[in-house]
């Protein structure tokens, strides 16, 4: 049992990898080296984005790197294909986590026809019905309150699955975000607010987008828990979330979550971080690297040797490489698909429109 | 057969559809124990419980945004707004979740849900209690958009809205709720969107309109039938997808078209109609088609009805059309 | 100093009529007499609504008996006329506390041209620019951020004014109200935030609304105090206010404040309040009368004689008809006066319009 | 003469307004160290500081809204919304606050204030950071609304804008922010609202438009000069209130009329000026009016530019207005 509303977020490895929970460590190896290679695997992936990008096969990168513990601790925590994912853009290792096919995330990159979404957004927008992961959409915290509603269903209907429903720190500033909080409080809804606080949004520090001390704080406004959590340690970001997943699904209504994090690089491949952050506070993080972090608790139970993490390394490397030679040498969405999904089935105006479209191609 | 209200009939078809299909969900501000305050949803928390009609916060986000969340989770939600003039609130999960989740995810996704809400003046309701904002929902792709003016078509309408698979905004003219009865099957039916009701034949004139304003332009034809002028009062029902073919053929036939609606003028769904008269019918035009509208102002409090499009407002504007 | 996030409201008169405040009592008996009239006044008013309503006079009324201490208290806060306020729409007894012309009020009941308003809105929308009463709106918590607006303005500029707004409890759900407090707590805007919490947003009761215990443990979220406060006491809720706006003018940043009270009446004439609320629950909390325990409170100073306060009623009864009588022997506004203000000057199309509405009429 | 980009001439327009009013200051997200994300407000913090260039947090309803009270209380804010796709999560202080607060006062109260955002699609930015919202604006009676397509008129009109004493909705090209340059007087001047320019004569056809596709439509004109035929350009430049004259002028004249946008076609502006047209100059028509804008659907990622008007879709159009 975690304490809400603590001083200190929560940490269970501490920055030379020792286990410094008050509890026994119940993962499997087998389950602490998968937390690694996710992480790994969702570096790896940010990289080969940025790749992508200087090549001219992408056009938008939202950098992830420094936030895969909270994420990889996440995707543990629930049930992927039972429980739902209501996440943002910037959650890459999330999903590779999750099992989104890695061949589908770069399609959603290149817009090509592998993309379950039809290429229909920029890159950074995935989504996936059989893995109940609700399409990425842009506009900040809007998805906050459809992950309520489905939550909600999952209640009345009784089905034993919680949303799990993620957004920076700069989402908790609009008013859906409130909306979606204080009705799932009101209600007890079986949902996990999880904000990965990376202390910008975009260049606007945390100091200018609240007041309180803690995102965590904010959840006394709504009646539920707020927990607050070192977001580079993944075992704390696991264990924290697998309690609130599982309060949520025994009926005990909704947390919110704040996993601090840290983005190392810009906002996104359109931004330069230099003029809001000063580079020695990025080099500062970079010291509490997440995945370096895990590597020390690893050794230290004689789980990781730097050939096996090479190793490791190298097995990702070679299924991302496949699977963006797959995503990306699959067609171009055709222009035409653009009428199709607006409506279950195409009305009059959209068949004339259609035809317009057809007239000059 | 049995009389009813718009309200009633409202009333009816939620009731109805919930006890055929137990994924239809109510939820709204008021809708709960209070049944609503025009009381469309009276009894349906006593018949059905809190967990299928449920009474929200206070947040028209809230509403619409739980309502998207539902219906992708497979529900058949039925959000209220209490006046269409706070919808603005909940605006951006509708046009930004609502009407864009089934074409951002592919296909993968949908949002079968409905959006009801008490729209239009004539209730001495001032700017926020009055006005007509179905321009914003037929301008945004992706929504349906439902406007019945008589009780039979508010429960065939919204059964079929229910049963629809895209997101629908359905519009109830309150100033209509109660002042309407009619005689209504007492056996189930739903009606298809997209057909217009030629609520009047007539030769010489053709009045496109819905919602509030049937009522004013049926009034109006009757007056012009006085001094021989046969006017066609077409009733559109809903807007999104609006049946362009039947306007078309009625004005092909008259030659004159007035489009009457209480929404505002500018960059109106009533400016779509007459653009659309005139890009398609331009040779069988004999006089231009007119727009008779709310005006270009928030909605007032005084004079109430005066911005509403009046009898006489469509009168002019029909001798205009007609000395033309 | 009052502590903020107590367990019990702050009181500072008991039921009986006993000061029980832990401090010195600093306000002159001029000044608890006005407090007192400033109460009754309110009182009245409400009851002339109604009748208005009932003769045809006007078509709304927002009854806001049980609100006078709160109100009453909170216009004594403030420097009228040179502080602002956001009001909303049950807040007669506040306005007219601020010395708001009441016939100006009973001609915005009825649409007359002496509402400075021109009639423009419906009934319970008063506005006042001498004042400084920006005209209430009626979606409900959309005034809260433009009051943080003026705050900001007040900051930048040094005026040394501060912002009082108001707004029931439902207002605390909307997405605008979040945005409007998280704004002026970063800000630290000269602001405070007054809830007027009834327990029912219509229907929908206090556990419907939200799941925090109280309006103001939401401050948490905003770092800023929250005080909740006795709203059926006049002295409480005036000594609450007042800490809590010079704070703000000494540019110690917002405040919450939470006033308990009751509405007797129907949320509206357009209400049936016994579907949702027991006749017991609105009688015991008419026992807690604000009017009745501070006319206890004057009596025990001896301020106070039943004769005294028939006399006050009459002369306020008497002013208000004479206010009421001249307001609604003035003309109605003009159908033409539709076409002004939407634009500082009329623009082409406008006077189109206003020749096609001349033309009918 | 300087030459400058539409970002560099909107900085400047605000630096001057910022320098000779100190009432004018500028909010939104990272408007400040970061000078916006398009860098239109670049510089200004440094030079004015953290009270009157202000970063807000996330919220644009907590923009629009603090605008609205800045104004009232006698500020100059000028908003700025960083993508207009994001300006619904604060449409409700748009049109509930911003636009009605003159009129819902009778005149005591105004809303001196600006609210500017880059709109329209052309840069790979999907369903939002692509949309082109102005007919919500336009409905809205309160609001003014202004497109400006040249360095020239971004500077005229944004400092017109910010003196102006009503809500104006400033929407800025931006795939045009830096494709075209132009030379910008050193001197200060200001350009007025409600007067199109023409920006190219001709006698046959009229192409009416108005932001990013202006420049499709001089391209389209001069490739229809090379087949003979002389289109006039008309860039509306300011939606509410818009020129009339000019347009109708201008069609009296060629009897052809092209409406030019790139908003979703479905009860949009381009409706109102096609319906205004057809209403008032039906006689002199050779051709009916035709409206080329974009799809109604969701704005696209793929395909990006052919959702709006491409040169060879307004190309189309005219042959039929030439032909018919
Ligand atoms: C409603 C809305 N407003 C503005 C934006 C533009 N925008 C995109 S990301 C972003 C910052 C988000 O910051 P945060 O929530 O902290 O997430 P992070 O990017 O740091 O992970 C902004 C302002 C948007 N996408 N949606
Ligand atoms: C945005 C919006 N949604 C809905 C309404 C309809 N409405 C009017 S008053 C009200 C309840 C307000 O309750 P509360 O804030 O507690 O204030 P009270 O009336 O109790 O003083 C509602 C839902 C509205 N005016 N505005
Ligand atoms: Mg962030
Ligand atoms: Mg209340």
């Amino acid at each position: 049992m975690f304490q809400p509303f603590t001083e200190e977020p929560i940490r269970l490895i501490d920055e030379k990898g020792n286990w410094i929970g008050d509890f026994e460590l119940d993962l499997s190896e087998d389950a602490l080296l998968t937390l690694y290679r996710n992480m790994v695997a969702g570096r790896l992936l940010d990289e080969r984005y940025i790749v992508l990008l200087r090549t001219g096969k992408t056009s938008f990168v939202a950098p992830a790197a420094g936030h895969e513990a909270a994420q990889v601790g996440m995707a543990a925590a629930i049930r992927p294909g039972f429980d739902w994912v209501f996440p943002y853009y910037r959650d890459k290792t999330l999903l590779l986590s999750l099992g989104y096919p890695a061949e589908q995330l770069f399609a959603q990159m290149a817009g090509t026809v592998l993309d379950p979404n039809k290429g229909r957004q920029m890159p950074e927008h995935p989504g996936h019905k059989d893995l109940n992961v609700f399409t990425v959409a842009s506009p900040i915290a809007s998805h906050v309150v459809p992950a309520v509603g489905a939550a909600l269903s999952m209640k009345f209907q009784g089905t034993g699955q919680v949303v799990l429903t993620t957004f920076g720190d700069g989402a908790t500033s609009e008013g859906d975000w409130h909306a979606g909080l204080n009705f799932a409080g009101v209600q007890g809804a079986p949902i996990v607010f999880a904000a990965e606080n990376n202390r910008y949004a975009i260049s606007v520090d945390f100091s200018k987008q609240s007041a309180s001390a803690r995102i965590a704080d904010k959840a006394h406004a709504y009646g539920m828990p707020g927990y607050v959590v070192d977001g580079m340690d993944v075992l704390a970001s696991y264990y924290v979330m697998r309690e609130a997943v599982s309060r949520a699904r025994e009926g005990l209504g909704p947390a919110l979550v704040e996993l601090l994090v840290y983005r190392y690089g810009p906002h996104s491949s359109a931004d330069d971080d230099s003029v809001y952050r000063p580079k020695e506070e990025v080099e500062a993080w970079k010291k509490k690297d997440p995945i370096t972090r895990f590597e020390r608790f690893l050794e230290k139970r004689k789980l990781w040797t730097p050939e096996f993490g090479e190793q490791v390394r190298d097995e990702e490397r070679k299924k991302l490489e496949a699977a963006e030679e797959k995503a990306l040498s699959a067609q171009a969405v055709p222009p035409e698909w653009m009428f199709d999904d607006v409506y279950a089935e195409r009305p009059w105006h959209l068949e004339e429109q259609k035809r317009i479209l057809l007239e000059e191609l | 057969m049995a009389t009813m209200t718009i309200v009633q009939a409202v009333k009816r078809a939620l009731d109805e559809e919930m006890a055929r299909d137990e994924r239809v969900v109510v939820l709204g501000e008021d809708v709960g124990k209070r049944g609503g305050v025009f009381l469309a949803t009276e009894g349906l928390y006593q018949k059905y419980g809190p967990d299928r009609v449920i009474d929200t916060p206070l947040s028209e986000a809230a509403i619409i945004g739980a309502a998207v969340g539902m219906a992708v989770h497979g529900l058949r939600p039925v959000a209220e707004i209490q006046f269409a003039d706070y919808v603005f609130p909940g605006f951006d999960q509708l046009v930004s979740q609502a009407a864009k989740i089934r074409y951002r995810s592919g296909g993968q996704f949908q949002a079968p849900m409905v959006v009801r809400m008490p729209s239009g003046g004539g209730v001495k309701g001032g700017h926020h209690h009055s006005q007509s904002p179905e321009t914003h929902f037929a301008h945004t792709a992706g929504l349906k958009v439902v406007v019945p003016s008589t009780p039979y078509d508010a429960l065939g309408l919204l059964k079929t809205a229910i049963r629809d698979d895209d997101p629908v905004v359905f519009m109830e003219p309150k100033r209509l709720y109660r002042s309407i009865k009619e005689e209504v099957p007492d056996e189930e039916y739903t009606l298809p969107f997209g057909e217009a009701a030629i609520r009047r034949a007539g030769s010489d004139l053709t009045m496109i309109t819905y919602g509030g304003p049937t009522v004013e332009s049926l009034k109006a034809a009757e007056e012009l039938e006085k001094v021989g002028v046969q006017a066609e009062v077409i009733d559109l029902r809903t807007l999104v997808p609006w049946d362009k073919e039947t306007v078309l053929n009625s004005v092909a036939k008259t030659g004159r078209a007035l489009v009457i609606a209480e929404a505002p003028r500018m960059a109106s769904f009533a400016s779509e109609v007459a653009a659309t008269i005139a890009e398609e019918l331009l040779d069988q035009l004999l006089a231009p088609p007119i727009r008779v509208t709310g005006f270009d102002t928030p909605y007032p409090y005084i004079p109430d009805r005066l911005y509403m499009p009046t009898v006489t407002r469509i009168l002019n504007a029909a001798k205009k059309a007609l000395e033309y």
